[in-house]
């Protein structure tokens, strides 16, 4: 066993924590511009891919220190979920596409949870109808994030099957100006750009389809495996961020004349907040540490990190905010934006209570 | 022991019912329901109903304009509007200043203010908190000099609820400073329309401006403003704090809270089924669904024990705490319950007005907004570390 | 509302408090004499069946001191369970037996789980088959509480149905001495004797059935109820004196040159179990009050007192031994006594779980 | 990183489970799974079958007749032996003594007590606890005035484990009074077949006999019995409290407990299923599987850490904290599982001999009885209190 990151690693970590530390304010493109260069789009892909990395711990790498420093970045679509299913699925044309996200020329959307599906994977309704040659889409797409920003999206439809087998579900690559395709953007509540799509009658040519017909719903559950961890591991920089403006401020705030950090009952609150990261940082690493196992092995850690990460973030965020007081509760405080993303990363590729569930059926094989 | 309401108690439900199904719009009690951010016109218009009726003031004693209502009454019409989704009475002026003045103001200060809180004329504020003093007030720092027929105010307040609709604010400001840091305090009432009175909105972690910073930059306040005595002002704050506290338990905003997550979750697709069959999820409902009912028995027992007498002490910082974890445990359900629609934040979506097809579902748009803005319940009003810290001394005596 | 007890209970609470605990030490025999003499099992009946109370609260004041004082009397066995049934269903000569039951000369017991049973009511697989214009008894009852000391067991058994229905379960009045009979006795963990009872072709005369056949189900819910009040009560009780134990002992308790009740992370813990004892108490006086009620409201309150008696006890136990440190741990101290009857308590009629879950069946109505 | 073991590691794992399949009788295992308190000859029999394999010290090194493991081999170790049921190896001479004599006793007491401690001839018990003095060593108040060649041993320690087993005890002994309380404390070994050594059984909470009082009535013990330097006692007692924590975690036991969960929640009905199909059950179970396959992870990160040499502090303490919180859970779902037969309680149906049929089934009878038993872990050797203060100072500096 070893639990040091390789020395790669380890420089982009550090990289990573001082620019973004010094890059807090600025706007999504300009950001998006310099992962580019700085080459931390690279590092979401393999070396065969066009990157140099691609490995769980090359995700989380990234997207912890995203999430200590409280930044947004279209990085888990582009890089991970669409450009994954890109890698994954895609002919030569639609492999040509990565190069492009690499470059930070393009950014995609996935689209692919419904109204009615929750956290479901395989609960698509919306259909694609063979026509003329092509297909039909119909359907609603929700919470689609970065969907206003992206070129391209790609929507998942059902091509055969019931709303809920897992079976019958293709990918299409689908232009965002395409006929019939509307998107209402708004902001989440942690400020990421999302959107309602709706799909009227869009007909694609038989080009737009990536992979197989029917046959998309592995790829679908490996990449938003992948995407998993790597929110695991954003949690886990907001975690460590809110633990340390916590630990600084009960150090500094004083009432009836001591610092609060020095009474016994916010002391011991912090220990268990201090163990439950500790947890949390354990499970990040078993998630990233399988993402490469055998399906059954891969899931069943996705779903104990997915599940552990949504209790202790909502641990750390209500303690946090608790043990500040009233400044806690401010827009302005910097506590306020990682508190935000950990609750809001609870509700990404399903919740705690959605994940135990998953748990107990893997478990039962 | 009887644990029903009698039939009086009970015919007097009917009459709030009724009163609700004719006063409150079902405009307004939506957005009540679904979480929308209340304008000053939406609280105004609510109180002057409630108002015309005779019920705004319902723990005022009927000399003043009160109800001269019983605890029990007060609970009954205090859950019902809850229950309604009616506005929540903004009580800075109704159950705080008001009992402080009917107890210790002058017959000036009585005549003169209290009908203009019945009427709506006067919205006040209330101004103790301060940067850097919650809970301590041995550095409160806001000082009044007194010259002549004014005191002179400087300082700054902090967490002013609403503070931004006030045209009056009671302060607790410093008279002196060379004795023990609570001797020195006294009640004070400022016109916030005095010159050298600034209001800064500070916004909150789900983006609403509630809660203010007041400043006071040589206000010239007249002696006349003065509640009681100089000096004397840490008493009729304490009065205030511990008075009028039936409600702490927020048993009403519970209720309705929880009969929301149902219709929620009743709504809500759940793989083949709904939410509200989902073993788990009805597991995580009926746990704080059981608690609740505890705990309406608690704050009847505590309310029963002031109606017979007993001020109720330590017992309201219990009722606070369990109150406060259940209702901030029933909006983290509301947050579960919309699943990934938990994620956007469309505040003018429920706000009224808009008249397209809503984006999301309605219920949705403000659940995430609600579940952080009520972490504030554990934190204002006394932290419930404080209460706890009460409760050890008060009851466990340790 | 009015949440005062009578002035009678008041009185009947206030002398139990000083008989309790001046004779900590008679022997169960003597103890359920003086029970008697007290005129406390009485209090478990009405005044139409010999007794003077019989209500909900009448059992509350009654267990609430017995829990406090950590006492074991058979009182739940003879006084509500198998004397509840036999006032309800009984014929003349068995309505007689309650006389004796008042006047401490017969202890009863209800032998009615089985070893497959759990928590479930209806669950028997016990059958009394028609022979000769009698019944033959066949099965295994479980954890039946003093029936090595009852003269007579009230069993229950199936006339009809499958196992698991609520319809076709009969209730026998068995003299102990009756051939194929067997009782293997055994204390539980908190002291209290309890028996595996097999029966092996047991031939009961048709007389010796209770009530009608095949319909008991409705009876044994309602005695359960009662019953359940008054553990709910009982474990209340255990907490109020764990609760005073740990306050007193934190208070002297030294370490580090001050009592340890001043430590405020113990504080704040005490702090919280003392608000859950008066959830505790809500919980109980809804169930007490709520005996009378329509089945359905009745056994809703059921289902919440116990479940939350089941969390609070073990938070209470739990919490308080840990305060307590080393000597919490001893079995000599008198805080393992009512600790582990709360815990006990919770596998009696249905823990938290069994509970929650009936919570949310009752719920769907 | 790499979360897998090394071939040579796995290697290592399948020798430990063909020692065990040969040398653990089934019998002993049984009785390990089902909680029957184990006697002295039980103990001693399985400590001599691992010294046959020279495997009883697995922390010492090999010059001392230990294994020489790394410590990932040392956990590997832990946990195959805990999952199969096997009897925990007696700690207080291998692990406790063992290491303070390897590096602060003189050659003559490391070679007259080592080898005794592996061979079985001696039993150590630890002297540390006096009533009133657990967590606070200042109020430590067993005398050992020196007296010529002797010290004269006065007071009595508490909570001994298995100390009614034990021919020797390690005591701390105060030998200064007039220094700073830390500074007049000493190591000593006490021969406790030595006139007026007494030792009297506290029954616990479960009826078990585990602990004890020993009592020290002007014992006289030869300074050579003295480890290290006078007064030095305490640098002494941290490097063994602080030494040997790999195991801390108890991630063995708990999941030879979580295993035993399932296969007794597999075995018990559930209405018309089995209980390990109930969705509540399972959510229960899972939820602490989920914590103990982090808490692995966990513990494997600080045995890495140990491994390449930088001093696990603090973080046994996390370790134990959450170690003792999974345990327990553990010991409570068990106890869920059993439903009713939580109940009875018979020690005897699994201490052997008993050749009928069982009154209840064999897993039952001991489940409430290890609940509360393992109320003890969060107590003992540092309540997890005191493990959550060294956290707030060493890592937070709180």
């Amino acid at each position: 066993m070893n639990f040091q990151l390789t020395e790669e690693r380890q420089m982009l970590k550090e990289s990573l924590r001082r620019f973004f530390a010094q890059n807090q304010d600025l706007g999504l493109d300009e950001f998006w511009k310099a992962l580019a260069e700085l080459g931390v789009i690279g590092a979401m892909f393999s070396e065969k891919q066009g990157g140099y990395g691609g490995e769980g711990f090359d995700l989380s790498v990234v997207f912890e220190e995203l999430g200590r420093a409280g930044l947004k970045a279209p990085l888990m679509q582009s890089g991970v979920l669409a450009g994954g299913l890109l890698t994954q699925l895609g002919n030569d044309d639609q492999q040509a596409l990565v190069e492009q996200i690499i470059a930070g020329r393009l950014q995609l959307a996935f689209a692919h949870g419904e109204p009615r599906s929750r956290y479901l994977l395989r609960h698509v309704s919306t259909t694609a109808k063979n026509c003329d040659g092509g297909f039909r889409l119909d359907g609603h797409k929700s919470v689609v994030i970065n969907a206003e920003r992206a070129k391209k999206l790609i929507v998942s439809a059902r091509t055969s099957g019931t709303f809920n087998d897992a079976g019958g579900i293709s990918l299409f690559v689908v232009d965002k100006d395409l006929q019939g395709l509307q998107v209402h953007g708004y902001q989440t509540l942690d400020g990421v750009d999302a959107a309602e799509v709706r799909l009227e009658n869009c007909v694609l040519p038989k080009s737009a389809m990536l992979g197989q017909e029917g046959q998309a719903f592995d790829a679908i559950e490996y990449q938003v495996a992948r995407a998993t961890a790597a929110l695991c591991a954003e949690s886990l920089g907001a975690m460590e961020s809110a633990k340390e403006l916590t630990v600084d401020y009960i150090k500094t705030r004083q009432q009836f004349g001591v610092a609060i950090g020095k009474f016994q009952a916010l002391q011991h609150r912090m220990a268990d907040v201090l163990i439950e990261i500790e947890q949390a940082r354990s499970a990040t690493i078993n998630v990233c540490g399988h993402l490469e196992a055998e399906r059954g092995s891969r899931e069943l850690h996705v779903s104990a990190a997915k599940n552990l990460i949504g209790r202790v973030g909502r641990l750390v965020a209500e303690e946090c905010i608790q043990l500040h007081g009233g400044i806690g509760m401010t827009q302005e405080y910097r506590l306020g934006a990682v508190a935000k993303r950990m609750i809001m990363i609870d509700h990404e590729w399903g919740d705690s209570d959605h994940h135990l569930q998953r748990f107990i059926e893997l478990s039962r094989g | 022991m009887d644990l029903s309401y009698s039939h009086e108690e009970r015919q007097f439900r009917e009459e709030v019912r009724a009163f609700l199904s004719q006063n409150l719009s079902p405009a307004l009690a939506d957005k009540v329901r679904l979480g929308a951010r209340l304008g000053k016109s939406d609280h105004e218009a609510w109180h002057a109903k409630l108002n015309a009726r005779g019920w705004l003031a319902s723990s005022w004693p009927l000399e003043y304009g009160g109800t001269g209502w019983t605890a029990v009454q007060r609970q009954i019409f205090e859950d019902e509007l809850a229950l309604a989704h009616a506005p929540r009475i903004v009580p800075f002026g109704l159950t705080m200043l008001g009992p402080v003045l009917q107890k210790f103001g002058n017959e000036e200060q009585k005549r003169r203010f209290l009908p203009r809180i019945l009427s709506g004329e006067d919205w006040w504020c209330q101004g103790y908190s301060e940067p850097g003093a919650g809970s301590d007030l041995a550095t409160l720092r806001t000082s009044a000099v007194r010259q002549g027929r004014h005191y002179l105010v400087n300082g700054q307040k902090t967490w002013t609820t609403l503070g931004q609709f006030a045209n009056w604010i009671f302060c607790l400001v410093r008279t002196d400073k060379d004795v023990k840091p609570q001797a020195g305090i006294s009640f004070l009432l400022i016109d916030m329309t005095s010159p050298g009175v600034s209001v800064r909105p500070i916004v909150l972690i789900d983006g609403a401006a509630e809660v203010n910073e007041v400043f006071f930059d040589n206000v010239e306040v007249p002696v006349e403003n003065l509640v009681g005595e100089e000096n004397d002002g840490w008493t009729y704050a304490k009065y205030l704090l511990t008075h009028e506290r039936t409600n702490i338990a927020g048993l009403g905003f519970s209720k309705a809270g929880l009969a929301n997550v149902k219709r929620i979750a009743s709504a809500e697709a759940f793989d083949e089924g709904l939410l509200i069959d989902n073993p788990h999820f009805a597991a995580r409902l009926a746990q704080v669904e059981i608690d609740l009912m505890a705990m309406a028995t608690t704050n009847s027992r505590v309310i029963a024990k002031a109606a017979a007498g007993q001020a109720p002490g330590a017992e309201s910082s219990m009722l606070k705490v369990k109150g406060t974890l259940i209702r901030q445990e029933i909006t983290d359900l509301n947050r579960r319950a919309v699943g990934p629609y938990a994620m956007p934040f469309l505040p003018e979506a429920v706000e009224g007005g808009c008249n397209e097809e809503p984006v999301i579902p309605d219920y949705a748009v403000m659940q995430s907004a609600q579940y952080f803005n009520n972490r504030k319940l554990s934190i204002f009003g006394g932290s419930n570390e404080i209460q706890r810290t009460i409760i050890c001394k008060a009851i466990l005596e340790l």
